[in-house]
């Protein structure tokens, strides 16, 4: 179990490339973040999480959806930490894990009204499914 | 000159005009735009996790034909902009993906990264040049107060898409300002629209769509210009009694003459 | 060699322990050259070492060995000894039995083998020794101190107070430095130019203290005790000897659009100033970017009203050379640029400022007379921000890694004065970590939020928002509330990370003195060594060497003049003299050992050089002994082997080499 | 430990003054045990290390050469190591170019501090070159038939 | 030539004599005119001359010397270690379609030779007629080339005053490939294949004479400080390690030029030591090309701080 959460969390440093223990807990890309209100784990959060091996509440949190990968946090992280891509990296173990997507076909004709670009709905896939 | 040119699924559709005025606004300036024979939808966003391969493959293929043609690729909207050049830089500095990559395309050659990728943006300010594009406006939009919105894709991460300053660009206002219309500099800028959020957090893309009308009707700009067929979807969909939210290629083809022949 | 004599010690059961002492004994004594070898309790005893004393009288060693604890520890003892008996002291090796032998191993077959193996070592090596002398070379009793800010002058002060000439070299018009555009300093709030003017008037009077300001240094050549330095005196174009430092040429100079350096850029000067109203010496310059005379040949408003006939249009630079015993750098800091912190809208707004900005606005000879007021509009602001860590502690892509030690302390002090002056004023810090150390410091940082109210967010500001009214809205987020904050402030205050003075580059390559990634002035030890350089003769005092507030920079400046004085007091230096050695009949010249010299103590002539009776002019390499401090880097570097190492030459390691192989 | 515990392998560490003497000092002094068949030569800098002493050594019989300098940015003479980190690169690839095994060379940076460091690296060397054997193919380079 | 002589601006010519077969022309100095009859410049002229300016840069008035595209690296790098004064150089760069080696002639079989054509310069360079006893032969100017032809540096010279003849494109194979072939071996295959190789060694100093690199006025071999050198009965630690310290002491300073290889008598393919180097130092701390140029820093008195440890890899 213990090994488990190890290697989840080592897992999402892999994948997003980047290196949680830099972080200096100074919380601006919670202070960037147009989404902040929006999340149950803030962006400085996310760090910790990993840090503290718990990506479990990390895949099943709602931050995950409300993220925009919009770079704010990740352009003014001063150590280089960038928890945009921690955020990314945990939405992909948790969509790749089976049932996680957040969007499904079905629901999408309800949402959509005729000026929406494809490019919305390309990047709303590719950012809530498998 | 003569670039190649990657316009996007949605150029192909919804944003037709942004990609028809960048056309007759380049035969205007006298280079011509060369699309692609085959290309394949970026994916609209970037995959940040680093391994993930498939996603990335498009980009590398439309970066490849433009590599063997031997032209600069050229990109007109915002996220396919910042998908492609993100990936480019991705064959060209990370081993692991590089590999993989050229491991399944197969290329008769393999693709290191060669391709120089531009923004239309990018064109006009490095290659063509502001101040030859002022002396080609034969309706100069005098008097007209213009706001840049840029949005997020474009300016970051700045590292990699290497555009301008992330938190004060002037790229788009030394553009509206060469077209003989007044930049109206607001902060909000740079500040995301909520792209895809929109689709099912609307609430929240209202917010952020207010909070940059706001931003930018307080600094008294009458009209906003933007890259992005999302941008400029949200702006438009999500604020109530804001202004009007149109391509910059609009307003370039409108100073250099040629609006009204696309649009006929 | 014959002639050597070996002692064994027992260290008392230290090394006799593990270690046949008697067996090391009759080993070393069958080895070649081995005259004598005997063993004793404590060889670095008084009776020991007259034990060895003897020897070396009695049997007439030319050379000895004694097997004992690390030369580390005792080499010295023991080159002393044999120095008093009439022996050259670097006749003298020691074998390592006791930290690397007898207290590492267990077994005592074991131990003896080796330790009979290092002594043998030691043996072929001494057989190989060569009487070495110190050289000696001249202390020059002047120092030189670049840069004329609080380091600086007080380092000057000590030296000349200690008896020794010093000159100052200083960039600006004045000295004064950093600290003389400081309002209030902390932790006592006392006024910055009260404690500070003295100190200069001091300096400029003193009979032993020579002020070159508005120069820079050109060049140094040279090494500790005996630099030649060239010192270029930028053109004033104006006389010192005549000027009274009236100041009507300032007033009357038609071309004041310079921004002021002295108050951070904020307001103009004329072309023909003084940075400041008590600049010493009160002589002004005049800016030949900004003088119309100078630039177009009209004008001369300035001559025609100096009454002293003190302007020169006509003066050049000059260049004088002195030399100095010792050099002292003391070349401060600036505040790093904003670029790539545009998130916080430095350039954006004129009511985001700096510390230092912000220092000249309370300054009641500042550009705003020391009211507290918006730069923009001249209103007065109701509630300001500060913002700390700007650039500091940051990854190398977006600032600096290290830590600017100030921040914490002046923005309490700028906080405290604001509320106590403008008690309606709010004002909110966002920080990191607060960071505290010092005497009476914690208490000052508590003070300002016990006392005066300052609202101290723990957090970070992600953006400023200038908004269409004047006012800045500030995003922050309070990370022990979980609160996204959004302020409007009228003014943000940056607490921008401090960095060695540019100009520091140029004089380290100059002076041969390492420069860390930062461009902060490497120490000789980081703790036991901290205000010299590695390069002999080379000080450090200030910032320099790393961020410091003026208590610090006051303290180091007084140990870098004790340093100096010390040096000073020497009338000849005695120098090392394992140092490399070139053989001048084979040296090619090709320039390869000065390349990996980090002295600059290898040079080239072209001398005569008679080669078993053929006589040529070549090019050979010459080593500065003085320079020299024996790493050998140029030993290995040299294809031919003309450079050697005395002390530690080619024929000794390879005998040590052999006889541990054998 | 290793399989031939009868070979005694003949070790030269050759150990700056500065750090990795000192080092080996602290081990010393710590009792911080490694083999005997590590003997130390001490030089100022691991930039006096000429690839000649190690040569030497390989050819007079010795069957592993360690140097020990001061860390990378720690050097008593500020650049010393950095020249011998180049030096030993280019002259271990070189050896090992001539199938020459690469664990009987080795570079380790030991500081004053590091006397743990020390006895450890120096148990972890002589176990490999126990374990290689003893050196034949530098003595055997050239060989007359 | 004869001009420059005449009218004073060079006080000798430094290039190439005829030799006693058709194959073996040797570098020589030409005082006067009437000695420059015997002049010889052709495909066997492989000698690299900068070596010979140490010693005419001692001498009086100014030197002729000829150099070939590859030989002005050589120059280029003695100029930098102040060996040579550029001075007291007229330096003619002459073209250069690649040199010739009279062992690959021999080894196509070709033997009692007596006279050969198509080696001359100014000819096309393609085939070798060869008159032998047994009548007249035939080999392609290309199977006769000297390796280092076929890793050819390039046509452009690094230095000169004035340029004379073509030169043709010679390169068509891979510099590193025999290089990399021997890394590829495994330890056992690596140390019998230099075993081998330089068991033929005879230590008859003809790679130290030639190789412009090794110019020391007394090399260590030569030398007492290192205890290394006995002439009488040459020591073990000079046989075996001889030439690991030479390609040692010309690491980064070796243009490559492939003079060892040529003149070694026993057919020892010295240059695969200095090529290991070369390729290391390109790998490890950028490209390199020791003779470009006098300013670029050596890389073994060059460092950066995040060099590559002893032993990792890249």
């Amino acid at each position: 179990m213990e090994a488990s959460k190890k290697r989840q969390s080592e897992m999402v440093q892999e994948i997003s490339g980047t290196n949680p223990l830099k972080c200096m807990k100074c919380g601006k890309c919670s202070a960037s973040c147009p989404a902040y209100e929006k999340m149950d784990i803030k962006p400085h959060q996310f760090v910790s999480y990993v840090i503290n091996e718990d990506v479990e509440a990390l895949a099943k949190c709602d931050s995950l959806w409300v993220c925009l990968s919009c770079f704010a946090c990740v352009e003014r992280c001063p150590r280089d930490v960038k928890p945009g891509k921690i955020v990314d990296a945990a939405r992909q173990l948790a969509v790749r894990q089976k049932g996680g997507s957040y969007l499904v076909p079905d629901e999408i004709p309800a949402l959509v009204d005729e000026d929406l670009p494809q490019q919305l709905l390309v990047s709303a896939f590719r950012k809530f499914r498998r | 000159m003569k670039y190649s040119y990657y316009p996007g699924c949605t150029l192909r559709t919804k944003a037709k005009k942004l990609d028809d005025y960048a056309r007759a606004s380049a035969k205007a300036l006298g280079f011509e735009l060369e699309e692609l024979e085959d290309w394949q939808c970026c994916g609209g966003v970037y995959p940040l996790s680093s391994d993930e391969i498939g996603s990335k493959l498009s980009s590398v293929r439309a970066l490849n034909e433009a590599k063997v043609k031997g032209q600069e690729l050229v990109t007109l909207c915002s996220a396919c902009h910042h998908v492609i050049k993100r990936v480019n830089d991705d064959m060209k500095n990370v081993e692991d993906i590089r590999t993989r990559a050229n491991n399944y395309l197969k290329l008769d050659e393999p693709y290191l990264g060669e391709t120089e990728v531009l923004h239309f943006l990018e064109v006009l300010r490095d290659k063509v040049g502001f101040d030859e594009i002022k002396k080609k406006v034969v309706n100069p939009l005098t008097g007209r107060k213009i706001g840049a919105y840029y949005g997020c894709l474009l300016l970051r991460p700045s590292d990699i898409i290497a555009f301008d300053n992330p938190e004060n660009p002037t790229i788009i206002e030394d553009f509206i300002r060469a077209l003989g219309a007044e930049p109206v500099v607001y902060p909000y800028r740079n500040e995301c629209c909520g792209g895809y959020i929109s689709l099912k957090d609307n609430d929240l893309s209202k917010k952020m769509c207010n909070t940059v009308m706001d931003s930018a009707k307080g600094f008294e700009a009458e009209m906003l210009v933007t890259a992005c067929p999302l941008c400029q979807y949200n702006l438009t969909k999500n604020t109530a009694g804001g202004v009007p939210v149109i391509y910059f290629t609009e307003i370039l083809a409108e100073a250099l003459g040629v609006k009204e022949e696309v649009d006929a | 060699m014959h002639g050597i004599g070996v002692f064994v010690c027992h260290c008392g059961s230290n090394i006799a322990a593990t270690v046949d002492v008697k067996k090391v004994v009759e080993m070393a004594r069958l080895e070649p050259g081995v005259v004598h070898a005997e063993e004793y309790q404590y060889m670095c005893s008084e009776a020991g070492q007259e034990r060895i004393a003897t020897a070396i009288r009695e049997k007439n060693l030319k050379g000895i060995v004694v097997c004992s604890c690390s030369p580390r520890m005792h080499e010295a003892t023991f080159r002393k000894c044999a120095e008093k008996a009439g022996l050259n002291p670097y006749m003298v090796e020691i074998a390592n039995l006791r930290e690397q032998c007898s207290w590492i191993h267990k077994d005592i077959e074991e131990g003896t083998e080796k330790a009979v193996i290092l002594a043998r070592a030691a043996i072929a090596k001494v057989s190989l020794n060569t009487s070495l002398l110190p050289g000696e070379s001249r202390v020059t009793k002047r120092a030189l101190v670049i840069g004329g800010g609080i380091a600086g002058i007080q380092t000057a002060l000590d030296i000349a107070d200690a008896g020794y000439e010093v000159d100052i070299v200083e960039k600006t018009p004045s000295i004064g430095g950093k600290m003389a555009q400081l309002d209030k300093t902390f932790p006592t709030l006392d006024c910055s130019a009260c404690i500070l003017t003295p100190k200069m008037v001091d300096a400029a009077a003193h009979e032993r203290i020579n002020l070159y300001t508005y120069s820079e240094i050109e060049k140094v050549s040279g090494f500790v005790g005996d630099f030649t330095v060239d010192i270029r005196k930028k053109a004033r174009y104006v006389n010192m000897d005549k000027c009274t430092g009236c100041g009507v040429c300032m007033e009357k100079c038609p071309s004041k659009k310079a921004l002021s350096e002295f108050n951070s850029g904020l307001n103009n000067r004329p072309a023909i100033y003084t940075p400041f109203a008590q600049a010493i010496p009160n002589v002004p310059v005049i800016d030949p970017t900004q003088c119309t005379k100078l630039k177009t040949g009209k004008c001369g408003i300035c001559e025609r009203f100096c009454q002293a006939g003190a302007i020169d249009y006509t003066q050049k630079d000059e260049i004088v050379t002195r030399k100095y015993g010792a050099i002292v750098v003391a070349t401060g800091f600036e505040i790093i640029k904003l670029d790539n912190l545009e998130e916080y809208a430095y350039s954006q707004s004129k009511d985001v400022i700096t510390s230092l900005e912000l220092e000249r606005i309370m300054n009641a000879a500042g550009p705003t007379k020391g009211h507290l007021e918006r730069l923009s509009d001249g209103k007065a602001p109701k509630n300001i921000v500060f913002v700390q860590c700007v650039g500091s502690r940051c990854d190398e892509s977006k600032g600096k890694p290290y830590c600017s030690k100030i921040c914490c302390m002046y923005t309490a002090k700028h906080a405290m004065l604001i509320r106590d002056k403008y008690p309606d004023v709010n004002v909110t810090v966002f920080y990191i970590d607060v960071r505290t150390p010092g005497k009476n410091f914690d208490e000052f940082y508590r003070r300002a939020v016990e006392e005066y109210g300052v609202n101290y967010v723990k957090g970070q500001v992600g953006k400023v928002a200038p908004q269409p009214d004047g006012s800045l809205l500030v995003h922050g987020v309070d990370l022990l509330d979980g609160k996204q904050l959004k302020i409007s402030a009228d003014m943000v205050v940056l607490a921008a990370a401090v960095e060695p003075s540019p100009s520091v580059r140029k004089i380290a390559t100059m002076l041969t003195a390492s420069i860390d990634t930062n461009n902060f002035l490497t120490e000789a030890h980081p703790k036991l060594r901290p205000v010299e350089s590695p390069t002999a003769g080379v000080f450090l005092s200030g910032i320099c060497q790393g961020p410091k507030d003026i208590p610090e920079t006051v303290s180091q400046a007084g140990a870098a003049a004790v340093k100096v004085v010390g040096l000073l007091a020497k009338d000849k230096l005695l120098t090392n003299p394992c140092t490399a050695k070139p053989d001048e009949l084979m040296c090619n010249g090709c320039g390869s050992c000065a390349n990996v010299c980090p002295y600059g103590a290898i040079s080239y002539e072209v001398k005569e050089i008679n080669d078993h009776g053929i006589r040529e002019n070549r090019r050979v390499a010459v080593v500065n002994s003085a320079l020299c401090q024996g790493c050998g880097a140029c030993t290995v570097t040299c294809p031919s082997g003309t450079m050697d190492l005395q002390g530690f030459s080619n024929r000794q390691i390879l005998a040590e080499v052999d006889a541990i192989c054998r | 430990m290793s399989m031939n515990t009868e070979f005694k392998p003949k070790i030269v560490a050759f150990c700056c003054n500065w750090c990795s003497y000192a080092g080996a000092d602290l081990a010393g002094s710590s009792r911080l045990a490694y083999p005997a068949d590590v003997k130390i030569i001490r030089v100022p800098c691991s930039c006096r290390v000429n690839p000649m002493f190690i040569l030497r050594a390989f050819e007079k019989g010795a069957d592993g050469v360690i140097i020990c300098g001061c860390h990378p940015g720690d050097c008593h003479y500020s650049t010393g190591n950095y020249y011998a980190r180049r030096r030993m690169t280019l002259l271990f690839s070189m050896l090992d170019y001539m199938g020459i095994e690469r664990g009987r060379t080795r570079v380790e940076w030991v500081s004053a501090a590091e006397g743990v460091k020390f006895s450890n690296t120096m148990n972890e060397f002589v176990d490999a070159v126990r374990t290689l054997g003893p050196n034949k193919r530098l003595g055997d380079l050239r060989c007359k038939d | 030539m004869k001009e420059l002589l005449q009218d004073g601006t060079v006080n000798r010519v430094l290039g190439w004599k005829k030799g006693d077969l058709p194959y073996n022309p040797e570098p020589a100095f030409f005082k006067s005119a009437e000695e420059l009859d015997e002049f010889i410049y052709d495909g066997f002229c492989g000698a690299n001359l900068s070596k010979y300016m140490i010693a005419a840069s001692a001498l009086e008035g100014k030197t002729l010397v000829l150099l070939k595209p590859c030989d002005s690296y050589s120059f280029v790098q003695l100029m930098k270690e102040h060996r040579v004064d550029r001075e007291k150089a007229y330096i003619i760069g002459v073209g250069c379609k690649g040199k010739l080696d009279i062992e690959r002639i021999k080894a196509e079989g070709v033997k009692g030779i007596e006279s050969i054509s198509g080696a001359e310069i100014d000819g096309d360079c393609s085939t070798l007629k060869i008159g032998t006893i047994y009548g007249e032969k035939e080999v392609a100017y290309k199977d006769a080339m000297l390796e280092r032809c076929h890793v050819c540096k390039g046509k452009e010279h690094r230095i000169y005053d004035e340029l004379m003849l073509e030169s043709a494109d010679t390169l068509d194979s891979g510099r590193f490939e025999a290089v990399e072939a021997i890394e590829n071996m495994t330890p056992e295959q690596k140390f019998a294949f230099f075993k081998n190789e330089l068991s033929k060694c005879i230590r008859c100093n003809a790679c130290r004479n030639v190789c412009p690199a090794c110019s020391c006025r007394k090399c260590v071999f030569d030398s007492t400080k290192f205890d290394s050198a006995q002439k009488a009965n040459v020591d073990e630690f000079e046989e075996k390690m001889f030439h690991i310290i030479r390609a040692f002491h010309v690491a980064g300073r070796c243009t490559d030029c492939g003079e060892c290889s040529r003149v070694c008598p026993q057919g020892i393919p010295l240059h695969l030591f200095n090529r290991k180097f070369i390729k290391d130092i390109n790998e490890y701390y950028g490209e390199y090309q020791a003779g470009n140029n006098v300013e670029d820093e050596t890389p073994l008195t060059d460092f950066t701080f995040d060099d590559l440890e002893p032993g990792e890899r890249r």
